[in-house]
Formats: structure tokens, sequence, C-alpha cells
């Protein structure tokens, strides 16, 4: 793996986007390329060598590239977005649409993200050591295709509408969650090893929450089935399954109703 | 010095429509919207007469709005202040990504503040701005 | 600007009218018409066509475009515009969406593809004002509205008791009020009998309580057009869209037109426009590969034998887009089937609609079924001045796909390779459609046929467009394209997707490819004078007063701000 | 001698009465009396002849007070800030004409503005939801004309849009209605008895805060499932009576307001309440219509839909327009501190917004357009003055249910008074000259 160290040594007074930080693009590039690199600043377009120092230099192939961000990044939006592979690690926090729509490769976020992380992702691998914000592996606004694939993983806490409009995939959080998690779900699957607050499944078609704390109120559409015993993320327990949500409509398979499954710690 | 807990919620009434209307900046908006509406068996709690002054403080604010009896109740446990800058000095910006703050369901303390003035709006909103209130 | 002269040169030209079979000549245009090259002045500026194609400028008799629904398409479609924007450059606005792009994005890529008018299909009475500002809205093409009529409570009363003259004097007075260019028919009766959940599945289906049949809708509103004497015809989307085995309720319908001919001094020869045939000519009982079939024949079979109707292709195209019609119960029972958003709006007293997204996708038999009787159709047709290119934008797939439809209709080679690699069930496609055994390639003649002089024709605008004949519109398209030495099908998709060089009206619009002007568009309406008819505006008041939500006062489109540059066609039916 | 002017439109809230009649001094400068408006719409027309109403542009100084200028020295300043500013926000066009916002757009185009209208403290969660999973409705004549269920959720148009009830939806004789309110039965929910509820058939008198879980409930119901014995409060029964009182009519609908858009939940409570509303349809007719409070907001949002594809939320920063709220919205911009000037016209964010938001409003340039004085005039650094739509000057409006109504000029404005449309082409034209220069 080639790396490219990206230092922030100005910040941006507003914020920055910076969909161009991505090893599908650096690749095959000299760092004087990679610092002539667009970003914008509100509506003005400036390199990306104004805001970051350039060193290293990545590999031809995005696959062998690895990109370092490092300094205040608190405002840089877009780290990632749409990355096919290779690797991005930024050592503070990320500011919205990191990972967004991303397709493969990795990414090591060692602060917070904000919201809007790995919307519409397709695959890859997103590791976030401390807090997520709202939206986290959501659907963009109006499609009902939102994170097919790949994993998220969350060591801190998330906000509210993870998991919306979820396909496929996994999402991990090992902290709490606020209200509303695999809202519209048709598929996946989302461990909160923390507590819930409420509206947990709701309007939720298929896929699975895994829940091994507290939830405050229940959704009505949510059945208890019964109880099984699975081993989860590592953990073996005894966890109480329901069926919902029991609003919605379900596909049929073989005669069988599908429903979205919720299990909770017992 | 009691203080009691309520939800609050905000949002419009016929008197607060005519009021703003008729200018944002007179006495009719004031006496519109700087009310809180309250439960009577809050207001006992509370231990205090309709019309007094009371301040209200949320997480996110402070400001001192008139007590009145709902007239629009019962509604124990829950308070309303008409839309405008009194109830927007303390309800909740947070939007949880959707642009749309949270108007309703303020988790707010009331206690009364008998010689504390109710501001104009134009007052309220500029000693804010300048962090005078 | 109407001062400029242009001559277009060395061009291998396409014009019906003039019977003109590619053959190179010059074209002349000046003062905004096209006249002889003999009436130029030296000073006219020349554009060489040489090795190009040279036609008069498209015209588009049937696409949704602007209005109500067609905003809840773009507004409630996000995910339409993601990635999919055109920054503002030169005197452009920013351009944006793909399937219901925005109303700057919709005039320009009509000129790239080389088209001077659109007929918007379904205009609601009541929200005529939001049609306008649309079409206002929507640079350099000029383009006219189809109030709908086939469930509007004054037609459905008067047809009932046989009112021609009346029905007349109501359209009259309506297609006055909001500025509307001619008769829509949209799923008659059945959009009345949505407003309590209910549809007319047949021709025979009589209306909740109105008590009038589709049959009787269709066969009067062509009578009360012609008692007008309209410069289009009664432009009808049939009852049971999209069924399987609708193609029965579609020949009930076309029967409406025996017995029936033009009147009026606009030299059309139809009564009856059927619109986006494709989905009213499927046979079977279901969507299953065993059952669902192609009727195209049988439907061509009939359109042959008559020589009053003509009728639009609506081919599907196999992109993600938007359905959205009129047809209220329609968009009801495809939501039902692919569970995607669904929005609906009830008009009152006089229609409603429906929008939900769709993916005619290739992996589907359906989808491959769709598009070949789309093709099957216009390939079994005998007179292709009467079958028109349309995609019943974006319903079977967006305005912006005619470029490949045509390429389709010139290639078998190049409906072989969707047949063989883009559909997954493409020899399910051949044994149950007629694709695969048609070897028929259109000529650019015939294309022409289909996209300008038959159009123009239909709608009663021969007299201003589809032909380079002297005294029409100075509407004038070069593309890239050379008859006698492309012979690659891609190069068709390609050429009629970016034109070189565009006139409208007789102004330069584009210029080697480059859109440097938003042209001087206009707003065709239809003012139909007829005689006083107390009844008729008795009736309105009352309507008004007692079941409309607005007043009477607030109902017409009028101001310089809704249509601030219209073009009048006056019709005079006074007895 | 005084004229009556007929089919006058109110320029109050979504409900758009179009059947006001003004009487008017005949030489056309003074309103004398306004009939059959409701009291805030009264007011409305009453107030714009207030005497001490500003009619000159006004300057911030800096020790706060404010110096009459010219509209020449108001239209440099705008177009300076906006031109100058990186990333500007233009917010409001609710209370104002069509054509207005037009030339709005056209300026933030050219500026790389992100436009805003107050969808975005109203029903911005409600655009959102229809994005989601769509919506069906249908115009207020068709509730007159067909509706025999009518539910009001979370919405009190006894005080919000008073004449809605006797106009649309409880009262009127309709076509298949001719018994008026005896043909209909009305549900409320709302957590207060509000003087809506206690007119009403049925009162939810809900749990504040948990609307996405009785609606879900109600979906429960219709699919003959288990309830829990309460959900928000309301004991299970009186759920399955009033699912079967909504699948019993011939047409329903759902009107719903602010009490669902800005609780918690917000978009998902619209969601599911639509949701609900396409599941009745399996059952009868059923729509559902948001209770639109501008009168114009939902004009603003069907430009922007036609003009850039979306209807509020709009970020043109980049050339091209872009939309996610979260991000593109007002409050989350001035929290988050992304934008770095503030135009407003036809709102009051000042008095409508988070203190925190209006913090930063203060803070930054900024430019108040409103015929009024209010918090935001009084905080921003200019105010300019203009006439009144719907009173001094006409234009298309869209009413709650997207029909447009072509709103009328009843009395001219006060001397030398620019309108809307006016102050904005002057505004457009010099900052087409300031980027030539760029």
């Amino acid at each position: 793996m080639d790396t490219v160290t990206l230092t922030m040594k100005n910040l941006p007074n507003l914020y920055l986007e910076a969909d161009n930080i991505s090893p599908d693009v650096f690749a095959g590039k000299k760092a004087q390329e990679i610092a002539e690199l667009h970003v914008f600043e509100g509506r003005e377009q400036f390199q990306l060598g104004k805001y970051f120092d350039v060193s290293g230099s990545p590999a031809a192939a995005a696959a062998d590239t690895r990109i370092v961000v490092k300094g205040d990044t608190t405002r840089v939006k877009y780290i990632g977005m749409k990355m096919s592979a290779g690797e991005i690690m930024v050592e503070g926090n990320a500011d919205m649409y990191t990972g967004a729509w991303m397709q493969g490769g990795k990414i090591l976020v060692k602060g917070n993200v904000d919201a809007f992380t790995g919307i519409g992702m397709k695959g890859g691998d997103i590791t976030i050591e401390g807090d997520a914000g709202n939206y986290l592996g959501a659907a963009y606004r109006g499609d009902w295709r939102g994170m097919q694939g790949g994993t998220i993983r969350v060591k801190g806490n998330a906000g509210s509408d993870t998991g919306y409009f979820m396909n496929g995939g996994e999402i991990i959080i090992e902290g709490d969650v606020d209200v509303h998690v695999a809202t519209h779900a048709e598929g996946g699957r989302i461990i909160i090893k923390g507590n819930g607050k409420s509206k947990i499944g709701g309007q939720m078609v298929q896929g699975e929450i895994i829940v091994f704390g507290t939830i405050d109120v229940m959704m009505p559409g949510f059945k208890y089935i019964e109880d099984v015993e699975m081993e989860v993320d590592g953990t073996t327990a005894n966890f109480a399954l329901y069926h919902g949500d029991l609003g919605e409509r379900h596909p049929k398979k073989k005669g069988q109703i599908m429903y979205g499954k919720l299990y909770q710690m017992i | 010095m009691t203080k009691i807990a309520l939800n609050l919620i905000s949002g419009r009434t016929i008197q607060q429509g005519v009021a703003m209307e008729g200018g944002k900046e007179k006495d009719a908006y004031t006496k519109a919207c700087g009310i809180i509406e309250m439960d009577p068996s809050d207001l006992k709690k509370l231990g205090a007469w309709r019309s007094t002054n009371v301040r209200v403080t949320s997480p996110h604010g402070s400001v001192v709005v008139k007590a009145v009896e709902a007239t629009q109740g019962p509604h124990p446990g829950l308070a309303y202040i008409p839309m405008g800058p009194w109830a927007n000095s303390v309800t909740d910006p947070n939007t949880y990504s959707t642009g749309m703050p949270t108007f309703k369901g303020v988790p707010i303390e009331i206690e009364v503040a008998m010689d504390e003035k109710v501001l104009s709006s134009v007052e309220l909103v500029q000693k804010k701005c300048r962090g005078e209130a | 600007m109407k001062m400029s002269e242009y001559l277009i040169k060395n061009g291998f030209v396409f014009d019906p009218v003039l019977g003109i079979k590619g053959d190179k000549a010059d074209v002349a245009v000046k003062d905004g018409k096209i006249v002889d090259a003999s009436d130029l002045s030296s000073k006219a500026k020349k554009i060489d066509a040489a090795g190009k194609t040279v036609m008069a400028a498209g015209v588009d008799i049937h696409a949704h475009v602007a209005g109500p629904k067609v905003n809840v398409g773009r507004n409630y479609r996000p995910e339409d515009k993601l990635f999919k924007a055109t920054p503002k450059s030169g005197i452009k606005r920013m351009e944006g969406g793909f399937s219901v792009p925005t109303t700057f994005r919709t005039g320009y890529n009509y000129a790239r593809m080389g088209y001077g008018f659109v007929m918007e299909a379904a205009m609601p009475p009541l929200y005529a004002r939001h049609v306008h500002e649309e079409i206002r809205d929507t640079p350099i093409i000029d383009e006219g509205a189809l109030p709908v009529f086939g469930n509007n409570w004054f037609v459905l009363e008067y047809l009932k008791n046989g009112e021609v003259e009346n029905t007349a004097a109501y359209i009259a007075w309506l297609l006055r009020m909001t500025r509307g260019f001619g008769i829509k028919n949209v799923n008659p009766g059945g959009t009345e009998a949505w407003g309590w959940g209910l549809n007319c599945p047949t021709v025979n289906d009589p209306v909740p309580y109105f008590d009038i049949t589709p049959a009787q809708i269709i066969r009067g509103l062509i009578e009360a057009n012609e008692f007008l004497g309209l410069p289009h015809c009664m432009h009808v989307h049939g009852n049971s869209l999209g069924e399987p085995g609708n193609y029965t309720v579609t020949l009930d319908t076309l029967k409406q037109a025996e017995g029936l001919s033009p009147k009026g001094s606009f030299g059309r020869d139809q009564v009856l426009h059927h619109t986006h045939l494709q989905f009213h000519s499927y046979g079977g009982d279901s969507y299953a590969s065993k059952s669902f079939e192609s009727k195209s024949k049988e439907i061509m079979d009939y359109v042959n034998s008559v020589d009053n109707i003509t009728f639009d292709m609506g081919c599907v195209t196999l992109d993600e887009t938007t359905t959205m019609t009129a047809d209220g119960p329609f968009e009801h029972h495809l939501t039902e089937l692919n569970h995607l958003k669904w929005a609906n709006v009830d008009v009152e007293l006089e229609t409603a609609a429906g929008v939900v997204p769709y993916i005619y996708s290739p992996k589907t038999f359906i989808a491959g079924a769709q598009w070949a009787i789309g093709l099957e159709l216009a390939l079994f047709a005998k007179d292709m001045t009467k079958v028109f290119v349309t995609t019943d934008h974006p319903n079977a797939g967006p305005f912006i796909r005619y470029p490949r439809v045509i390429k389709w209709l010139m290639s078998r080679k190049a409906r072989d390779d969707v047949l063989d690699n883009v559909l997954k069930y493409g020899d399910k496609v051949r044994e149950r459609c007629f694709i695969g055994e048609i070897d028929r390639e259109l000529s650019l003649y015939e294309i022409a046929m289909m996209t300008r002089a038959g159009p123009a024709k239909a709608l009663g605008l021969a007299h201003m467009f589809g032909s380079l004949k002297p005294g029409l519109d100075g509407d004038v398209v070069v593309y890239p394209f050379n008859p006698e030495t492309d012979d690659d099908p891609e190069k068709i998709e390609q050429a009629f997707s970016n034109c070189s060089f565009l006139l409208k009206s007789g102004q330069l619009v584009i210029d080697n490819g480059e859109i440097i002007s938003s042209g001087a568009k206009r707003t065709l309406w239809v003012d139909a004078k007829v005689d006083e008819n107390p009844q008729v505006m008795r009736d309105v008041e009352q309507k008004f007063l007692k079941y409309y939500s607005v007043n009477l006062g607030n109902y017409e489109v009028t101001g310089h701000h809704f249509v601030p540059n219209p073009y009048v066609l006056e019709v005079d039916a006074t007895q | 001698m005084s004229k009556v002017i007929p089919d006058v439109i109110c320029p109050f809230c979504g409900t758009l009465c179009d059947d006001i009649e003004v009487e008017v001094s005949d030489d056309g400068k003074t309103i004398i009396d306004v009939y059959n408006a409701c009291a805030i719409g009264a007011e409305k027309f009453m107030h714009a002849q207030a005497k001490d109403r500003v009619t000159r542009p006004r300057m911030q100084q800096p020790d706060g007070s404010y110096k009459e200028v010219s509209y020449d020295e108001a239209v440099e300043y705008t177009a300076q800030m906006l031109v100058n500013a990186k990333k500007p926000l233009m917010y409001g066009w609710s209370s104002t004409s069509c054509e207005a916002q037009g030339v709005g757009h056209d300026i933030a185009e050219k500026v790389g503005a992100i436009v805003d209208n107050t969808a975005t403290v109203c029903h911005g969660s409600t655009l959102i939801a229809v994005q989601d999973v769509g919506i069906p409705s249908c115009t207020l004549g068709e509730i007159k004309n067909r509706a025999d269920r009518i539910i009001f959720w979370g919405c009190n148009p006894t005080h919000a849009h008073p004449r809605h009830q006797s106009r649309y939806s409880i009262y009127p004789r309709g076509f298949f209605t001719n018994k008026g309110h005896k043909n209909r039965k009305m549900i409320v929910v709302d957590p207060r008895n509000t003087d809506t509820a206690k007119m009403a058939d049925i009162h939810y008198q809900i749990e504040q805060g948990r609307d996405f879980e009785l609606l879900s409930a109600f979906r429960v119901a219709l699919r003959n499932e288990v309830l829990p014995d309460f959900v928000a409060g309301i004991p299970k029964e009186k759920i399955y009576e009033g699912a079967e009182l909504m699948k019993s009519g011939r047409f329903g609908v759902i009107f719903f307001g602010m009490g669902v858009t800005q609780s918690l939940s917000k978009n998902h409570n619209i969601d599911n309440a639509i949701m609900l509303t396409k599941d009745l349809n399996e059952f009868t007719k059923f729509s559902i219509m948001a209770m639109r409070g501008h009168y114009n907001v939902t004009g603003s949002g069907q430009v922007l839909g036609w003009q850039f594809g979306f209807p509020f939320c709009v970020d043109l920063t980049r050339g091209f327009a872009r939309y996610n709220p979260g991000e593109t919205s007002s409050n989350d911009l001035l929290r988050r501190g992304e934008v770095d000037a503030i135009f407003v016209l036809g709102s009051d964010p000042g008095a409508h917004f988070p203190i925190s938001s209006v913090r930063k409003l203060a803070e930054l340039p900024s430019v108040a357009v409103d015929p009024h004085i209010t918090p935001t005039t009084e905080v921003s650094k200019l105010h300019v003055p203009v006439a009144f739509v719907g009173v001094e000057v006409g234009g298309n409006c869209y009413r709650m249910d997207n029909v447009p109504i072509d709103a009328r000029k009843v009395v001219d404005p006060p001397e030398g008074v620019l309108t809307d449309e006016e102050f904005l082409t002057r505004v457009n034209k010099r900052v087409s000259e300031l980027m030539e220069v760029k």
C-alpha cells in the first residue's frame, strides 16, 4: 500500500466540499497533481493544496492507495464519497457524507462524523471510533434504495434514522441510538449494543434489528413470537424475537409471510 | 421558590394571527403571544394566580411571559405558548437533520417572576441577539 | 431578430410534404419564414449543411412536460436528479432531472433534438395557470396544451342527453378560459368513477351516478370536436390502459370513429387520435410470460383499414422513469404492483391525476414485451403520416430517447441487439411478440413523416410546421448525419440527439451544436367562436356557485404573466 | 362614493379564500371595509392602511439605530452583499407572488445562493415524507362535494385557517353531500382539547409526541392485527372504533398540521399518515392534505420545483441544483455556520426561528424585505419596505391543494414604495453588472 498524507494547514471559513479525497481519484497521480485537485468552499472553487499539505504518493491503482487525513477536518464534507477501493484514515473528525455512496474499500475515522455517513452505500467497510450523526447508512431523499451492502461499525453512539430504507449490509452501533431505526427497511441487519429510544422498526417490511439494551417505547406493530439463543457479534445470549411492523405490507415467500425481525436481549 | 416541570408546545391562535398582521412591534402582539397557557391544576402546583408573570426555562434558553389559564384545555402537564419570539426563546433547535426544529415537545421549568417584565417582540429579539437577555 | 436571413446549403433534405427524399438542396429562411432562395438578399448568413441531414423542426403531438402532475414528479423525486445536473453556462440556465427534467432542460433538450413544437398532453382546467407558468418558463420551443374533458361533469351531463351543441359551446368556453388547444379524453368516465375509488374497465361500463358509458363520451366528444371544426381532433387515451387483454377495449374505442369525418379548415384527415397505443395493444389475461402477448397485429389491421384515425407509439425505452397520467385508477393499480411512492390528485368536477415511479427493467419479460409492441405498431403501419414517434414522455420513457426509438425503427440490427444482448428474456419476447419476425427498416423519409409532417398535419398545424415549404415558419434543423455514408445505427441516435443547427421561427438557436439563444417561444391556443348559449352560461354560473371551490371570476387564465407570447388560432363555429 | 371589488383573494393563509369583497374609495387609494374575510384576513387588508407604516428603506447604524436610505442605496447594498458572499442564504418567499419568486431564483442562480422557503419550519417535513412515499390527495372542492369522513390531525383550523371548515371541509353542502355537516363524521387528534376538537365526533387526546405510534396503531387495526391495551395514551378499543369509522365512509380525508410536522418523528409522522391513507384506499376512497400556512408557500415550492426540481432547501452554490434538508435547510445552515450572508423576503425568521438561529442572522450581513416592521427587520443590517402582495399588487399564488389563483390589487401602494418584483428586478440588474466585472 502506498500512502498519501493530507495535513490541514488552512482551515476553511465555511465548509469544504472535498469529494476528490478518494483513492479512486488520487491513484496514479503525483503529489502536485493531487494538490491541484479542486475543492469547493461555498460557491468558490479552490485547489486542495490551499487547505492541505500533500505528501507521499499514491499507487497506480486505487486498491493499493491509502490516504491519511491529519489535522482539524471537522468541517470537511464528502471524504471518500463513491470510493470503490483502497483505504482512508481520518485522524480527527469528519463532517457530512463521509463514505457516501461508497462501493468498496475501507474508511476509518478516529473521531466523530456528522450526518449522512454511508448513505446509499453499496459495499466496503466504514469504522467510526467516535460518534456518528443522523441518517447513518440511510437512503438519499426520495430513494427507496438505501444501504445495499457493506459494513458500518460505530464504537460510540449514533443519531436518529439509522438504516433508513436499508436494503442490505450490516450496521453495528456499540453505543446508544436516537429515535427511528430501520424505518422502511426491506433488508439488512442493525445491531445496537447500547440502548434504543422509541420508534424502533416502525414501518419495517423486512430485515433485522438486534438490541442489547433497553427500548423506551415499543412500536405497537411488533408482536412477541419466541425466545431464541443467538451469537451476535461475539456475544451469545437469549433474545426475545418480535415480528413487525404488523401495520406494514409484507411480501410472501413460498406461502410464508416475511416479517421484519426485532430481537431484544433478555 | 417553586419550580414545576412541563412539556411545552407552541402553535397558532387566532389572536396571534390578528395581532401579527396588526404589527409585531405593537402591544397587541405581546398581549397575544407573550403568554403561556397552563392547565388550572398546573397553575395551582406553581402557586400562581392567573395573569402573573413567570420565567420559562429550557435547556435552550429562558424567557419571561404572562401565565394565563388554558383556553383550550384541559391539558395537565402540557403548556402552550403561541408561536412567536417568546416561544422561540426556549424551543429546541434540534432538527434531527430534517431542517425542522423541534418546536413542539420541549421540556421546560416554570417559576413565578412577579417583578420581571414581559418584553415586546422587538426588544426581546434585539436583547437576545446582543446577549443581554 | 426577425429581420435575419439564412441560407442552409447543400444538405440532404427530407420533406414528405414537398416529396423531397434526401436530394441535395438549399433551404432559405427570411423574416422568420421559409422562402425561396431567390428571395434572399446578399446579406443572408450561410450555413454549410454539406454531408448533413436537413429537415423541418420536429413536432411532438403528445408529451407531459408542464403542469401540476409533472411538477409532482419533479418535486417528489430528488433521486431522479442526483448526479444528473448540468451547471449553468453561457446563456443557459441550470439544468436538472432525468425522467422529469426541469422546464429549462426540457426546452434545451427538445431543441437539441431539433424539435420546434410540443403539445402538453393533459391540462387540468382548474390548474391551467400552473401549466401556462411552466410553459412560459420552458425556453425555445412553441407549446400548446390540451385540457381534459372525458370526465368533466358538464360534458358527462350534456352528452348523456345527447346535447352535442351544448357540449361544443362549453368546450369553446373552457378552451378560452384555460387558453387550451383542443380536446383530451383520458380514461373516459373511469377517472370520474375513481372519485369513488372505482373505474370503467370497458367502453360499455356506465359511469357511477352519471350513468353514461365511455363509448358515448368518446363518440360525443368527436361529434362536438367536429361541430366546432377545431384544428386538432379528439385525442383519446382509452380505458384499461396497461391491462393484459385490453386490445379488445382499444378496438371498441377506435370503432367509435366509424362513419365520422373531419370538419373545418385545418386540413387534417382524422377524427380520432389514439395516444400511446402501445399501452393499449395487449393480449392475455395476466403479465405472466405464458399468458401476456402482443396484439399489435390485430390493432394495426384495423388502423390500416380506416382513414380517419391517427395514433402515437408510446414506445417503452427500458429506462427507470416516472409515470404520470390523468388515469387516476391506473396509477393506483400500478403502485399496488410495484409498491413505489404514489401521488394522486382528484380535481373537482373535472379530472384526476396519479404519479408513480416505474422501472422498465430489461431483466423482466414484461418490459421487453412492451418495448417490442411499441415498435411493432409503427413497423406494421401502412401510412407513416398517421403514426407518430412518442414515448408518452415520461410514462414509457423520457423524450430524450426519441433518437433511440428512431434508431430501433431504422435498424433491424439495433433491434436484434436489444433482443439478444439487452433483454434477459429476449427469446420469450420473440415468442410472445412479432418483433423478431419483422425485417422492415424505416427510411429517414418515413421518420420525417412520423416526427414532422404527420404530427403537424394531425394537429391542424400543417400551415405552420412540419415542412420546408415556402411560407411556413422558419423552423429548420440540420443533423450531423450523412445518409449516404453513415451506416452505424449508433450514429443515428447520436445525430438525432444533438443537432448541428436549429432555426426556430427564423432565429438561429443552435449554432454548431451550441445553444446560443432562448428563442421567442410562443403559446398556441384555440379561440372558437360559437353562437350565444344562455343555457350553458347559466349552467356554468350554477356549478361555480354550488360545487367549485373557486369563484367563476377567478377561473379564467388572463394576464401577460401567464401567456406572455400567445399565438391564437381562431375558429368560427357560429351557425 | 365608493366601489366594491369582488372576487378578491385573501393573502393570509393557505386556504386562499377568493370570495373576499373589498370596499375602496372611488379614488382607489383607501380601503373602507372588507367583507367575507376572517378576522385575520380583514386585519391584513386594514393594516396595509396603517398611518405609521415604513415607506423607505432603513440601514442599521453602528449604535443599532436605523437611518432612512434611498431604494438605490438599498439595491446597491443588497447586490454587493449577495455578490461578495461565498455562500448566501436567500430565505422566505412564502408571502410573495410566483413572479417575484422567479426573479429571486434568477438572482440566486447568478450568485450561487441557497434558496429556502418557510416550509423549512412549517411543512418541510411533509415535503420530505411525500418524497419518500408519495401522497394521495385531491382539491378542496372534492372534499366539499364528496367527503363524509373528515380527520384533523395535529391541526386547529378554527384558529389557523378560520374559514376552512365553512368553505370546504365541514359545513358546505356539496354535490354528493347535500346535508352539509350532517353528512360528515369528524375526528380530531390533538394533545389539547382545542376549539376544533370540541366540535369533533371523536377526539383522541393523544400523548404529545406519540403520533407516529398512534398512526401505526390505526394501520395495525385496519389489518385486524392485535394491539397493546394502550397506544399513545389511547385505549385500543377507541383505536379499533376509529379505524372502523374511517373504513365505513365513502370518501375520507386527513388534514394535518404543525402538530405532527413539528413534533418528534416529524417527516415520519406524515409518512405514516400518508401510508394510513394509502391503506384506507383498499377499503374506500381516502385523501390526505397538508394545512399549508403562508398563502403562497405552496407556490414557492412549485416554482422552485419546475425551475430546479426541489420544493425547498435548494442549494445552487455549485452551479447546479442540489437538495438535502438537514444540510441545505436554513436552520441547519445557520446552526452550523455554513452561510456568510442572509437575504430574507416574505417571511419573519426573527419571530419564527429558534433564537439560536436568529442570533446567527443578526451577526451576518443581512437584508430583510418586508412591508411590516418585524423582529427580523429590527436585527437586519437593511430593511426594505415593499408593497403588500394581494393588496397593493397582484400576482399568482397557490392554495394548500396546489390550485393556482391570481391575487388581485385593490389599492395603490404608498407613494414611491416598490413591489417585491420591482425591487428584485433592480437587484438582479445590478447583480448582473457586478458579476460581469468579477
